[in-house]
């Protein structure tokens, strides 16, 4: 077998060289895992979605830098009034629709109310829960009024679910997307691939490629016979950690590791009969040994996270002590729960590798301390019926990937059904206030309370594994949202 | 000098002897019958002849056909031999053919493989042989499909395939044996007539002493791979110098001695009533055949058509006809197996269909040695079998008791109860069958061509098991056939059946001596008989 | 034409040798394996085979040939419950609908039949499997349905050819009904012909499980079958193609012994059978 | 051979009828409905109601059962719920994958197949004989989805000589497209082929003991001339009823293959369909697949009355 690899990797040094000397291409084919049921990310959910089109097709009046700082897109500058209740937005001039239609206040106006009104299908209606009104101002002037104090808006405007459509295309958004951004769509190969093209009056620097293609590859072994065989040049999540030493040791290709918005956790209810304790809750914590984890199901790839906070974040604190590897520990507190080796909890699993190979990992590990589980493999749909819909497991693993979504804490009747004034209160206070640092401190009281009450158990930081031919620049490194942002990317000669 | 001669010809197969020291001539133009029992190797020796030994057979000696060895030649030069100096006709006409060829294709083949002539010659001569063999194009277009065709006309097909070619040598394996009476006798008239026109000599095969001599001029009798006996015919048939000649025409001929059954014996059957022991009125049977086209009324066909006859206790009765006349449903009907359109079947009076105690008065015994018993049972199982239809089923040793009586009684050991079937020969099993037709005491035993599959000498001795157990038993027999001699030799009275209905019944002498009805002279005047050199022979036995 | 003995055992002693040896490691298993296959070893894992690990540790760092043992459990247990279901309704149907031959209860088995065969097998287990969620149980199911219609088909076929012999006229002139002569006369003598087509349908069995647990439709975690570690391995090939090459050459074996398995038996149970 | 033809396709619909309502019962009793799963984990209840409406999900069953089968009668298999496309245009883009692909495997398995069944039969018990049927039960045992592993790691990794998987389309050009479909095409018709070779073998054998080629073989016909003009046709039957299985499964049990091998064909499109509870294309996708396979299976005994005359008249 030794050989049969050096033979391979022998065989790709070749063809590297043989392949040198080449004039910078213009066209870039990204693998993606996922393929997107449709491209309006005002209409789904799917992060494929936003891999397409956000930043290449659509935009919105603020969006996402590589760095998840928040900058003007449509909106050059705004004004914040009547102490954060009052926005008003300077719209750029002279912006156009890929179908030539005219950006205008108008545009703002629809698009908002479209995703806030009554039969608004948007998957994150709650994002514009808060604004009272839309207000034309002119031309290139609108005004968003807000019930409350919003300290998120401009953070929430930068989503995907945002983005400003033209009232005259958005309806056929879902399979041939107008917006205003620096590529078009040209065309859509259902269950293979997706093409865009550059388009060339963008209002902003016009950008390198000319064709860019988005091919669905799911199963990771194609992805990586895909990578290998020169079918795609890029793969910015890379499906298959595994792989990613051997990939690295591969002159041709340059693997990128970068942070996503992504919380892996071990989800609990905290009303189901035994983890509604919290000795039980927190026995499980200590019983998971998140390094075996991250190795064994991530391949050492992913950053251990001790409360629901990304670590890349300024307000982030370390809190995995409150969760050490620590099985007598474990088992003692399973005793004082009264438990001892007859607990068993089922625990479901979705698709992606990190869930599947975790899930089998923190069993065996559960296991070890006295506790029983029973596997299944759900796929999503099934999985947002009896989970989070139905409520009807014990544990599950998901990575939350929305950016700062601690909120979600404190939402009544949220999946993991945990439920604590205080810290419902604490939110709430947090999303009127506007000032930096106190906001700043909000939040790291936030992230000790969920980890302190031991709500989930928190096991890593989603890495963002991404590889690409080592002639491409400009990629993103980190995924502050699900985004494959093509506007920088180019081939080095 | 001979045209096909066999030198010391020996075959086995996969080392088993099956052949042994074969010497014999044929000259052109002559007939030579081959007369012998199942497994004498008669057939062996035909496909030996031919090339067709299965695989894993080996072969000594020569056989020189024209002074060519045959068996020393390559596949290639034999196969041009075969089907032109030589023609061969098989037993089964159903299943000689090539279902998917039309009969024109077959016979055409065989002309073009072996005469470079195009192919409107060869459909010319195809036509004109078929003709000759009797299937005039204009009724029997080359079109046709052999599944088209009746086994005798198929027969025809294959007579023409084989002569086509006009071959110094015809060889016939039990053409006519799967055919009925008449049938069997005008394809024998069609081998005469051909084999005269045409000068060919013909090798041909049968089980049947009759048919031999009726038309050969050499005979060779075999047994068990051996030729016993071989000469001019008129001499051998004559002198029946060898034993087992002698044998073959005591068989074939037998009568069983056929003493009234004693009283008692009868009078515990036919119960103090006066009426016959089976009686049938006016029997319809009728089968459904779904009409062509949609809607158009499933028509039926009347299989027995108003039949009416009786079998009165101790009786032998024949039932005499041709295949598709319908004997096989009446029995069925009889035995109550097949639901009846109308009239009626009693038995002792009573209408069968009012329950098993009825039915276990009437047994039955199959034409089949083989087919007849479950393979995977043992014999006494076998045997109990039809105990099933008494009221009170008898104790596990009163049962056991009865079947080793009733082995003894037809000639069987006590021991053969617990072996299974396989184990014994086609004799043996119909002595089974007829055991287990016993074993419900009835009063009538319906023999379904119970003999006809057995070899003239089995036969005679299952026919004098059956005189026998008539007399001890007190039984009536439903003797069905289509074999005329025996039927004469064993039966009282006979009925003759044609197409579903009952063209003619009485004493069997005298119907068989006069018959009245047209069917019945045809069926008559068509056995093959012995010439009367023989019967004279047969007489000094 | 009767086989020389030695084309008779042919397939026979080989096909029995090797289906003896996987039965045997699946027995073995509940006794005995090398390793223990709950106990995750991640530091040990991928190891290539050596003296320790024979063939070598999974991604867990499982031993593989403890995890092939325990596997072979699943993998037999699943296809021979799906064949046993497939006899046990298919056989009477198809006994039902040869003895009411021609009528409409015959008409109607016969064209369920049809509709069964009609639907693509592998779609309907993924239905299944999207119904009542992914098990060894479920695939059981799943495998077991399509193998109803073909035991019935091949039980009428041959119960067709056994009621029109003699034997059987016999058995109705002894008053026996449809029923106990389909039990008694019909079943003994196509029982060979079951026996073959059931370890035909068996190793058919094995190779649906490893199709099914291959897109993660079958035996869940932890329970090791063969069809799971070729797909838990299937992202790893390039990496330890061992971790795919050991379950899938088991697969192989077992389904290649049952076959000649199966060949042998028909040629040495029923010459009439034989198609060698 | 006119009444058997219409008796045939009345008991064809029948099987159509009863199918599409199976299908619709199962689709009905599939946990988890396809608008939470587009609106994924933050979507508010009101909105998923909102598009359930919009998807027409709100109808009764009744109502939606009418509404499918009438549909498809007219041609219109329904609009996908998350694609928001015709399902009959994804399914006609999908075909054009899974057709030549199901085409192209099956092909290629009777092109391996019929020579060597056909040698081994004229060569019986011989060394030939052994060494075609070894190979071919080794065929049979081999699960395709590895097999295929194995042609990706050797052919699209190692030599490079394939690309991996994935289909450029047809507009790529006829060759380009071929080549994209061969790693698949190979993988899927080795089993099939190991099959076809055996039956066809064996059907043969059988055929070669009946009275008709011993009277081939009397007219002077040598072995392989009785071989060919008498026994292959004969043999056909069950070879054909094979191959119409073979094409059906093709069709719709691809979808590991076309795993393996990126592919968009039908296979992986129920694949992906019942994962995202696209339920209308499952529906729709099943029905077409279970009337292509009642079609071929009609096809296939027409066929068999063309081989065999006795056929045409029986029924």
């Amino acid at each position: 077998m030794k050989r049969f690899i050096q033979v391979i990797s022998s065989v790709l040094l070749m063809t590297f060289l043989s392949t040198a000397a080449f004039a910078a291409k213009t066209d870039i084919t990204l693998g993606m895992a996922l393929e997107p049921p449709n491209l309006d990310p005002t209409g789904g959910a799917a992060a494929a979605i936003d891999e397409v089109v956000y930043a290449n097709i659509f935009e919105g009046l603020t969006r996402f830098g590589s760095d998840g700082s928040v900058n003007p897109a449509l909106a050059s500058a705004w004004d914040i009034e009547n102490d954060g209740t009052r926005y008003v937005f300077n719209l750029r001039p002279g912006v156009k629709f890929h179908d030539g239609a005219e950006f205008t206040a108008e545009d703002v106006k629809f698009s908002l109310d479209r995703a806030r009104g009554e039969d608004s299908t948007n998957a994150q209606k709650a994002l514009f829960a808060n604004i009272a009104e839309v207000e034309v101002i002119d031309d290139h002037t609108v005004a968003l009024n807000l019930t409350n104090a919003d300290g998120n808006l401009l953070f929430n405007l930068a989503w995907g679910d945002a983005i400003i459509l033209d009232p005259a295309s958005a309806d056929k958004a879902a399979t041939d997307p107008v917006g205003t951004g620096p590529f078009k769509f040209s065309n859509w190969v259902q269950g293979d691939r997706i093409e865009i093209v550059r388009n060339d009056d963008y209002w902003g620097e016009s950008v390198a490629l000319e064709k860019a293609t988005f091919k669905f590859i799911s199963d990771p072994t194609a992805a990586f016979a895909a990578l290998m065989a020169g079918d795609v040049d890029a793969f910015p999540n890379y499906p298959a950690p595994e792989n990613l030493p051997q990939l690295e040791a591969d002159p041709r290709f340059s693997v990128v590791l970068g942070s996503t918005e992504g919380e892996t956790i071990l989800s609990m209810n905290n009303k189901s009969e035994a983890l509604s304790d919290m000795r039980v809750r927190e026995a499980i914590s200590h019983a998971i040994d998140r390094q075996a984890v991250i190795d064994g199901a991530m391949f050492g790839y992913g950053t251990p996270i001790g409360s629901h906070f990304a670590p890349h974040h300024p307000s982030y604190i370390d809190l995995t002590g409150n969760a050490t590897f620590d099985p007598e520990a474990a088992r003692a507190m399973l005793k004082e729960a009264g438990y001892i080796d007859d607990l068993t909890l089922s625990l479901k699993l979705p698709p992606p590798a990190y869930a599947r190979r975790g899930g089998e990992i923190i069993a065996s590990q559960l296991r070890e301390v006295g506790i029983d589980t029973e596997i299944e493999n759900v796929e999503w749909a099934q999985w947002l019926e009896q989970v989070f819909k139905g409520k009807d497991y014990d544990l599950t693993i998901v990575s939350h990937t929305e950016p700062l979504d601690i909120g979600i804490y404190a939402r009544d009747d949220y999946y993991f059904q945990y439920d604590n004034d205080d810290f419902n209160g604490l939110i709430s206070a947090f999303n009127k206030e506007t000032d930096p640092e106190r906001r700043d401190v909000m939040l790291k009281q936030a992230q000790t309370m969920v980890s302190e009450d031991y709500v989930n158990g928190y096991l890593f930081q989603l890495a963002k594994t991404g590889v690409a031919n080592s002639k491409i620049n400009g990629l993103w490194e980190n995924q502050p949202t699900q985004a494959n942002d093509l506007t920088g990317v180019y081939w080095s000669e | 000098m001979p045209l096909l001669t066999l030198n010391a010809v020996a075959v086995s197969i996969h080392d088993t002897a099956i052949l042994k020291n074969l010497n014999t001539t044929l000259d052109a133009g002559q007939v030579m019958g081959v007369i012998g029992e199942s497994g004498s190797g008669k057939s062996m020796m035909a496909l030996a002849i031919m090339g067709l030994l299965p695989q894993g057979s080996a072969l000594t000696g020569q056989i020189l056909f024209d002074d060519v060895a045959l068996n020393e030649l390559t596949e290639k030069a034999r196969c041009q031999i075969c089907g032109d100096d030589i023609g061969m006709v098989f037993q089964e006409p159903m299943t000689a053919l090539n279902p998917v060829h039309t009969i024109g294709q077959q016979v055409i083949e065989c002309i073009r493989l072996h005469q470079p002539i195009s192919r409107a010659a060869a459909t010319a001569l195809a036509s004109e042989t078929l003709s000759r063999c009797g299937l005039p194009s204009d009724q029997f277009p080359l079109s046709r499909y052999p599944h088209e065709l009746s086994g005798g006309q198929r027969q025809r097909v294959v007579i023409a395939m084989a002569v086509a070619l006009k071959p110094k040598l015809l060889i016939a394996d039990e053409p006519t044996t799967a055919l009925d009476v008449t049938t069997q006798a005008e394809i024998l008239d069609l081998l005469c007539s051909l084999q005269q026109e045409d000068d060919m000599a013909l090798m041909l095969i049968s089980h049947d002493l009759a048919v031999v001599a009726s038309m050969a001029d050499t005979v060779v009798v075999m047994k068990e791979g051996v030729i016993v006996e071989q000469g001019d015919i008129e001499p051998v048939f004559t002198q029946l110098e060898h034993p087992y000649t002698r044998a073959l025409f005591k068989a074939s001929d037998h009568t069983p001695p056929r003493t009234a059954p004693n009283h008692r014996a009868l009078v515990n059957h036919s119960a103090q009533s006066e009426s016959p022991l089976l009686e049938v009125k006016d029997l319809v049977v009728a089968y459904r055949v779904p009409g062509r086209g949609w809607f158009s009324r499933a028509n039926t066909f009347r299989a027995v058509d108003q039949m009416s006859f009786s079998v009165n206790a101790g009786e032998s009765v024949g039932l005499v006809g041709e295949s598709g006349c319908g004997k096989s449903t009446l029995t069925r009907a009889v035995l109550g197996l097949m639901p009846v359109a109308s009239g009626r079947i009693l038995i002792n009076g009573t209408h069968i269909d009012e329950g098993r105690h009825v039915l276990k008065q009437v047994q039955v015994v199959f034409q089949d040695p083989y087919g007849s018993f479950n393979p995977r049972h043992k014999v006494a199982r076998l045997i109990a079998e039809p105990l099933n239809v008494l009221e009170t089923q008898p104790t596990r040793r009163e049962r056991d008791r009865q079947v080793v009586s009733i082995l003894e009684d037809v000639g069987l050991l006590s021991s053969d109860a617990d072996k299974y079937i396989h184990e014994f020969s086609g004799g043996q099993r119909q002595r089974i069958a007829i055991a287990r037709a016993l074993i419900t005491r009835p009063a009538l035993i319906v023999l379904d061509e119970a003999v006809s599959a057995l070899d003239v000498s089995v036969r005679a001795t299952v026919l004098d098991l059956l005189a026998s157990l008539a007399t001890a038993y007190g039984l009536a027999y439903l003797f069905i056939s289509h074999d005329l001699s025996v039927v004469r030799n064993v039966t009282d009275r006979v009925l003759v059946m044609q197409s579903g209905q009952l063209v003619e019944q009485g004493d069997t002498q005298s119907v068989l001596d006069h018959p009245t009805h047209d069917y019945t002279q045809r069926l008559v005047a068509s056995v093959p008989r012995l010439p009367e050199y023989a019967h004279a022979a047969i007489d000094t036995l | 034409m009767a086989a020389t003995t030695k084309s008779r055992f042919r397939n026979l002693v080989p096909g029995a040798v090797l289906v003896c040896i996987f039965f045997g490691a699946a027995v073995l298993s509940f006794f005995y394996t090398p390793f223990d296959v709950e106990k995750f070893n991640i530091a040990q894992r991928m190891l290539r085979p050596d003296a320790v690990h024979w063939l070598g540790t999974d991604h867990f760092g499982r031993d593989i040939l403890s995890m092939l043992m325990v596997g072979a459990r699943t993998s037999l247990a699943v296809a021979f419950v799906a064949v046993s279901i497939g006899i046990v309704v298919g056989v009477p149907l198809g006994l039902m609908a040869a003895s009411y031959r021609g009528r409409w209860l015959d008409e109607l088995i016969m064209r369920g039949n049809d509709l069964v065969f009609a639907f693509p097998a592998l779609v309907i287990a993924i239905m299944i499997t999207a119904v009542f969620g992914p098990s060894a149980v479920n695939a059981i199911i799943a495998i077991g349905i399509f193998n109803i219609p073909v035991f019935a088909r091949l039980t009428r076929g041959a119960a067709l050819g056994i009621w029109n012999r003699e034997f059987i006229l016999a058995a109705r002139v002894a008053g026996k009904n449809s029923v106990r002569i389909s039990v008694e006369h019909i079943l003994p003598n196509i029982l060979n012909l079951l026996i073959v087509q059931g370890t035909i349908q068996f190793s058919l069995g094995i190779l649906a499980e490893a199709g099914l647990s291959y897109v993660g439709l079958g035996a869940q975690p932890p329970t090791p079958s063969w069809g799971r570690m070729l797909a838990d391995s299937q992202t790893l090939t390039n990496l330890a193609p061992h971790l795919a090459l050991f379950p899938g050459m088991v697969i192989v074996l077992s389904v290649l012994g049952l076959n000649l398995l199966g060949d042998g038996l028909r040629d040495w149970l029923d010459p009439r059978l034989r198609r060698e | 051979m006119l009444f058997y033809f219409f008796k045939r396709i009345g008991s064809l619909l029948a099987t159509l009828v009863v199918a599409s309502v199976v299908i619709f019962t199962v689709i009905e009793i599939v946990p988890g409905d396809p608008a939470s799963y587009m609106l994924g984990l933050n979507a508010s209840d009101d909105t998923v109601n909102a598009l359930k409406a919009e998807l027409g999900l709100d109808q009764g069953r009744v109502m939606r059962y009418v509404d499918w089968v009438g549909g498809m009668l007219q041609g219109d298999f329904g609009t996908s719920y998350t694609y928001r496309t015709p399902v009959a245009e994804m399914v006609a883009e999908r075909l054009t994958v899974s057709l030549p692909l199901a085409g192209y495997a099956l092909s290629l398995a009777i092109l391996l197949a019929f020579p060597a069944g056909l040698f081994a039969a004229s060569r019986r018990g011989g060394a030939a004989d052994t060494v075609i049927m070894g190979i071919t039960q080794l065929g049979v045992a081999i699960p395709n989805f590895w097999f295929a592993m194995w042609l990706v790691l050797l052919f699209a990794i190692k030599w490079q000589w394939f690309s991996a998987g994935g289909f450029p389309g047809w507009d790529a050009g006829f060759w380009v497209g071929m080549k994209a479909l061969s790693l698949p095409a190979i993988a899927l018709a080795l089993p099939q082929a190991s099959i076809l070779a055996r039956v066809l073998r064996s059907s043969l054998l059988d055929v070669l003991n009946e009275d008709y080629v011993r009277t081939a073989r009397a007219k002077g016909l040598t072995r392989r001339q009785a071989l060919w003009g008498h026994a292959l046709r004969n043999a056909m039957i069950p070879v054909l009823t094979i191959i119409g299985l073979q094409f059906s499964f093709l069709l719709a049990g691809a979808i590991i293959i076309e795993n393996v091998f990126f592919l968009p064909g039908l296979g992986r499109l129920v694949f992906q369909s019942i994962a995202q509870r696209d339920l209308i294309v499952v529906e729709s996708v099943i029905m077409l697949l279970v009337f292509a396979v009642v079609m071929v299976t009609f096809l296939v005994d027409l066929a068999y009355a063309w081989v065999d005359p006795r056929m045409r008249r029986s029924h």
